[in-house]
């Protein structure tokens, strides 16, 4: 039981355009108009508007819950309370982005202005950009091109240019060497992830999330047979999105704060938030390749399908928050160790398993 | 590339206090550093001498906050050994204990630093919640939380309050659960452990000629222990056994602290059980000191403290002297510090319990 | 590194009183596991050596300056490992140059308190590797910790 | 018996090592926290529940001070000084008569307890209270009527000591302070009996008595003390402009 949007949409855009501001613009005379309002053109431009800013809309909120979630459980998990501001601490999120709005935006004197500013626009556009390709029921997405996976992954690899940027542009011996231990990591961070949804495409045959999803609504989640894929996929989006084990770029002990010293006022909150949002991203990511989307068992059938997902999603992003609790800090030169030495082998040796299982035909 | 000299601190979130470590850095690894210290510099020993010796008390509390009981007693144990004045039997047990969880509670504010210096918060808030229990035990014994001007030349200010035994025995069996949570957490986190094995290589004889003391000293494999070596108050009648390492290394100095907190565990119990239950807590001190010198030396959760005084005949003492163990074991930084990276200068620092109050004076 | 040969406080005062019959004065106080004594300026390195190498003296616990007015002092306490003393020397210095040998070479864990010594008192300590102030900034003139120094005043 | 105790260093990783078990410890500690409240105050509304020992900012219980002094000279910090102001106790009609009161500047306080501790009377006590802000800085120096509180017995503090001579005697009972104190002597040749001892002291322990006559025939007056209404405050000892009073200590 899933919403398809594009159904209700376009339905609700064709009843609003043709009949009825349509018969008032014939009745006042403006026929041409009212044609062209009723031409499929404009009724398909104004659904695909409509359910871009839908999605966008709960893919927002959804990233602003995470920071909720995130905030609250790592309190937990340290014995303490959580956010506090609101009803179970809800309202947080809005406080500080009313904080970071007032704050006032100030430029570094020696930064280059063009640059300095462009970094978050690109960080916060990479990030928001990628809630298009990821559907949460059979309905409810906004675009299903035939590669959805590879140009998630795609787009998700343009945010060390951010970085970099960012981290060059403030001007700060610190940042710029934050800048470029951030996008070393996320660079060498990228190939395993990769390879470990490599394992996942052979297996489903597709590189489209719908028809893994189908895939493993037919035969059993891509957890049972990849597991080893979903650890080093886990690994390696904490290294992409700069969670605690990884997050040398920002670590307070040594260079404070990293390439986001010198953004304030509301660039530091679009960096912060495009943060959260990649995390959401990254956790979709995992549950429609390894979770099963919005695969339920059929007892649950009562529940929506994009209910079902998002548990998923928040459970994920639950295990990052987890695993942030529980570790320090790595080094370094340990990171691109562990990232080159031991997450690489580990995802080749993931490919090679999913052959087997391929040609063997047991998943 | 060329060597870059890099200022971490005064304000800097991996020192803890106001100290400033310049390192000569060439690309990651540091070939010379050079403490700088003074920034929290008080003239503490110029102005001791214009207060009466009771009234310096309060002030050796405030040396060094982390572990203020253990100076305020060596502070009396030297105006004792000025004035000859013999304490009565049941203050030297009440201030033994008192030392030892002095010492429990300035192992756990250590081990509550190391966790974001690492950046690991959860070991933080694991440590400070225990921390404040054995705070509540001193609340409960002389009203205060962090400085107590509870010992006082000849005795300690009051006895211990009527169930003191039950509360610290059922602090001390919660404790004992909680030393092997923290194990869990960092000893077996191999995260941890990669940070923390094989830097800072410090031989013992090397260890021995910096003056280096106290924990960071027996994790270099050297048997000393001034509550062993040369035993102050009643720590010959008590149980207990030195706990040493001897690879030398960060990890090793980890681990002499949290056997150290176990040992301290021990003592305490040892303590409760030998200490005579009725009797004077305290001799009255006389107004002046006699013409002479004094020597105050005992085992700080840090290292070894030792307060040389001079007394003039008046009721001011001419010349305090404080022996700060952190302040050698500082000087001998650079020598740890030498061939690492710059990402283990919060882990090597970290892990030698940082406290400018007592460093600067 | 600790000496094999554990030795008692009276066989190390007759190393001393005969390795320095004129230079170095027992003064008769009775404490345990302590030992007092009084040396001259120009003995006392030849004494610490001696205590370093022969007598198992491995650690250097104080350097303390003390002004009493008409003369300086310096104290060294040293103290041994292995046989559990603790040795204190007191070296007296004249009033218009206070100068005396540093014990860094031997100790390294001296280096520190002779800074502060200097920075406090003035003590010049020849041979010692570095010797600056360490607790005030750099260019400030006075010494603080003398008694003729007002507190509050410059 | 201080052998050395080594632990094993492979002993500790055990098998669960890596990331496991601390995983495992979170998780558990997650859980306990989300079913019982976790351990955090919530400070304006949960307040934490203290001991009556607890030393907050020294209290003052009016009627039993007798103005002699000893808290201001004893405070580390120099914070307490005497104030004259009207006695509470005023009978009608007449007007409350002047007495010297201790004003605490609790700004400067650091709550060591030593005013309460060497307060022969026990006027001076430690109150549990800590919540000292103020708007204004003359707020926070507490005048005697402010500074009043009703104290319970626990935020008493007492000497109870043994003196040095004795310590070494099996079954000795210590004392309050009050018992063994120090008490002035006078020198002869030095007082020119200008009777202010007298008149200063707090508790009139000091009566001036005739000891025969002087050579110009006026009567020679010397202060004698009484033992057991003097509180050794050593008021008399400052005041005496010939310093003819000295301490005799008791040891």
């Amino acid at each position: 039981m899933y919403i398809d949007i594009w159904q209700f949409l376009g339905g609700l855009v064709h009843w609003l355009l043709v009949d009825i501001i349509g018969p008032i613009l014939g009745w006042i005379g403006f026929h041409g108009l009212e044609s062209w309002l009723g031409s499929p053109g404009v009724l398909n431009f104004v659904t695909i508007l409509l359910v871009a800013l839908i999605v966008f809309t709960v893919g927002m909120l959804v990233a602003i819950t995470h920071i909720w979630q995130e905030r609250k459980t790592l309190g937990r998990l340290m014995d303490r309370r959580g956010t506090q501001v609101g009803p179970i601490g809800l309202f947080q999120n809005f406080a500080d982005g009313l904080k970071v709005l007032v704050k006032e935006a100030i430029i570094p004197d020696a930064a280059d202005p063009l640059v300095y500013n462009a970094a978050p626009v690109i960080i916060i556009g990479v990030s928001l950009f990628m809630f298009v390709t990821i559907p949460y029921s059979q309905g409810f997405y906004v675009a299903n091109p035939q590669m959805s996976v590879l140009l998630t992954l795609a787009i998700f690899s343009l945010v060390p240019f951010g970085v970099l940027i960012g981290g060059w542009a403030s001007n700060n011996k610190y940042t710029l060497i934050g800048g470029l231990r951030a996008a070393a990591q996320i660079i060498a961070y990228e190939i395993p992830l990769l390879l470990s949804v490599i394992g996942v495409i052979i297996l489903a045959g597709s590189l489209n999330f719908m028809d893994i999803v189908a895939y493993q609504q037919s035969h059993v989640w891509m957890v049972v047979p990849m597991i080893l894929g979903f650890v080093v996929f886990i690994i390696s989006m904490n290294a992409e999105l700069e969670r605690v084990p990884f997050d040398l770029p920002e670590a307070e002990a040594e260079l404070v704060e990293g390439w986001m010293t010198e953004f304030g006022g509301m660039k530091f909150g679009l960096i912060m938030m495009s943060e959260y949002a990649r995390g959401f991203v990254g956790a979709s990511i995992a549950t429609l390749l390894f979770l099963g989307g919005w695969d339920m068992p059929s007892f649950l059938q009562f529940i929506p399908d994009e209910l079902w997902f998002l548990a998923k999603v928040f459970a994920v992003f639950g295990l990052f928050i987890w695993i942030r609790g529980a570790m320090p800090r790595v080094r370094t030169d340990q990171i691109l160790a562990i990232g080159w030495k031991r997450l690489l082998p580990l995802a080749a040796i993931n490919i090679f398993i999913a052959i087997i299982f391929k040609t063997l035909g047991w998943f | 590339m060329t060597e870059m000299w890099i200022n971490m601190g005064p304000q800097h979130p991996m020192t803890h206090g106001l100290w400033n470590l310049r390192i000569k850095v060439d690309g990651e690894t540091i070939t010379d550093s050079e403490p700088v210290i003074g920034y929290l510099h008080r003239g503490w020993e110029k102005e001791v001498e214009n207060r009466t010796y009771p009234q310096i008390i309060p002030m050796s509390d405030r040396l060094c906050y982390g572990s203020s009981f253990t100076w305020s007693h060596v502070y009396c144990m030297a105006v004792e050994d000025l004035m000859g004045l013999e304490v009565p039997e049941k203050a030297k047990w009440i201030r033994a204990m008192s030392d030892e969880l002095q010492r429990i509670g300035n192992h756990l504010m250590w081990l509550a630093a190391i966790g974001p210096d690492l950046g690991n918060l959860t070991i933080f808030l694991y440590a400070i919640r225990e921390r404040e229990m054995f705070l509540d035990l001193f609340q409960a014994l002389c009203g205060a939380r962090m400085t107590y001007n509870y010992c006082r030349i000849g005795g300690v200010r009051n006895d211990a309050p009527p169930n003191w035994e039950r509360d610290v025995l059922r602090t001390l069996d919660y404790f004992e659960k909680r030393i092997n949570e923290y194990e869990d957490l960092v000893d077996r986190n191999a995260v941890f452990r990669m940070r923390m094995e094989g830097l800072a290589y410090l031989s013992g004889k090397d260890a021995v000629n910096l003056g280096v003391t106290g924990p960071s000293l027996r994790g270099s494999g050297v048997k000393f222990d001034v509550r062993e070596n040369d035993p102050y108050e009643v720590y010959d009648e008590i149980d207990w056994h030195m706990c040493t390492r001897d690879e030398g290394d960060v990890y090793a100095r980890y681990r002499v602290r949290i056997d150290e907190m176990r040992m301290s565990v021990q003592i305490v119990r040892d303590i409760l059980k030998k200490m005579p239950k009725s009797g004077p807590i305290r001799v009255k001190t006389p107004r002046n000191a006699p013409v002479g010198t004094g020597i105050g030396r005992m085992e700080d959760p840090r290292g070894e403290s030792f307060m040389y005084v001079i007394g003039d005949g008046s009721d001011k003492p001419y010349r305090l002297k404080v022996r700060s163990p952190f302040f050698v074991t500082l000087s001998a930084a650079p020598h740890m510090l030498k061939g690492y990276k710059v990402a283990d200068v919060p882990s090597i620092m970290g892990m030698l319990d940082v406290c400018m109050g007592e460093t600067d004076r | 590194m600790a000496e094999s040969t554990i030795y008692t406080i009276e066989q190390v005062k007759s190393r001393i009183s005969e390795a320095f019959p004129t230079a170095v004065k027992f003064v008769n106080k009775e404490k345990p596991r302590r030992l007092f004594m009084t040396a001259e300026k120009g003995s006392l390195l030849e004494l610490c050596k001696l205590l370093r190498d022969q007598l198992g003296f491995e650690h250097c616990s104080l350097v303390c300056g003390v002004d009493r007015i008409d003369r300086f002092q310096c104290v060294y306490h040293i103290s041994s490992i292995a046989n559990k003393i603790v040795a204190e020397i007191v070296v007296d210095l004249p009033k218009e140059n206070p100068e005396i040998d540093s014990v860094t070479p031997l100790w390294e864990g001296a280096n520190w308190h002779e800074r502060e010594t200097y920075d406090m008192f003035g003590f010049i300590f020849v041979g010692h590797p570095k010797l600056e102030r360490i607790l005030l900034p750099e260019d400030v003139t006075f010494f603080p910790m003398r008694k003729d120094f007002k507190v509050g005043g410059i | 018996m201080a052998e050395v105790q080594k632990t094993r260093k492979d002993k500790e990783l055990g098998l669960t090592g890596f990331i496991l078990k601390p995983m495992l410890l979170t998780l558990k500690q997650t859980i306990k926290s989300t079913i019982h409240r976790p351990q955090t105050v919530q400070y304006p509304w949960e307040k934490i529940v203290l001991p009556d020992v607890f030393r907050g900012r020294p209290g003052l219980i009016f009627d039993k001070c007798i103005g002699c002094g000893i808290c201001m000279r004893i405070c580390p910090t120099r914070c307490i000084d005497l104030v004259t102001v009207d006695d509470l106790k005023k009978e009608e009609g007449k007007p409350a008569e002047k007495v010297k009161r201790p004003r605490v500047n609790v700004g400067r306080c650091m709550m060591c307890g030593y005013c309460a501790e060497y307060c022969p009377t026990n006027a001076m006590i430690v109150t549990p209270e800590y919540e000292l802000a103020s708007w204004t800085r003359e707020d926070i120096i507490y005048d005697p009527y402010k500074l009043q509180f009703p104290g319970v017995p626990g935020n008493e503090v007492h000497i109870i000591e043994v003196l040095p001579s004795e310590v070494k005697k099996e079954g000795v009972v210590p004392r309050p302070n009050t018992e063994n104190k120090d008490l002035p002597i006078l020198e002869e040749k030095k007082c020119i009996s200008c009777s202010r001892c007298a008149k200063d002291c707090p508790t009139e322990a000091i009566v001036m008595k005739e000891f025969g006559v002087n050579e110009k025939g006026r009567p020679i007056k010397r202060p004698v003390i009484d033992k057991e209404k003097c509180v050794s405050c050593e008021t008399c000892v400052e005041v005496c402009p010939k310093d003819a009073l000295t301490m005799s200590e008791v040891l």
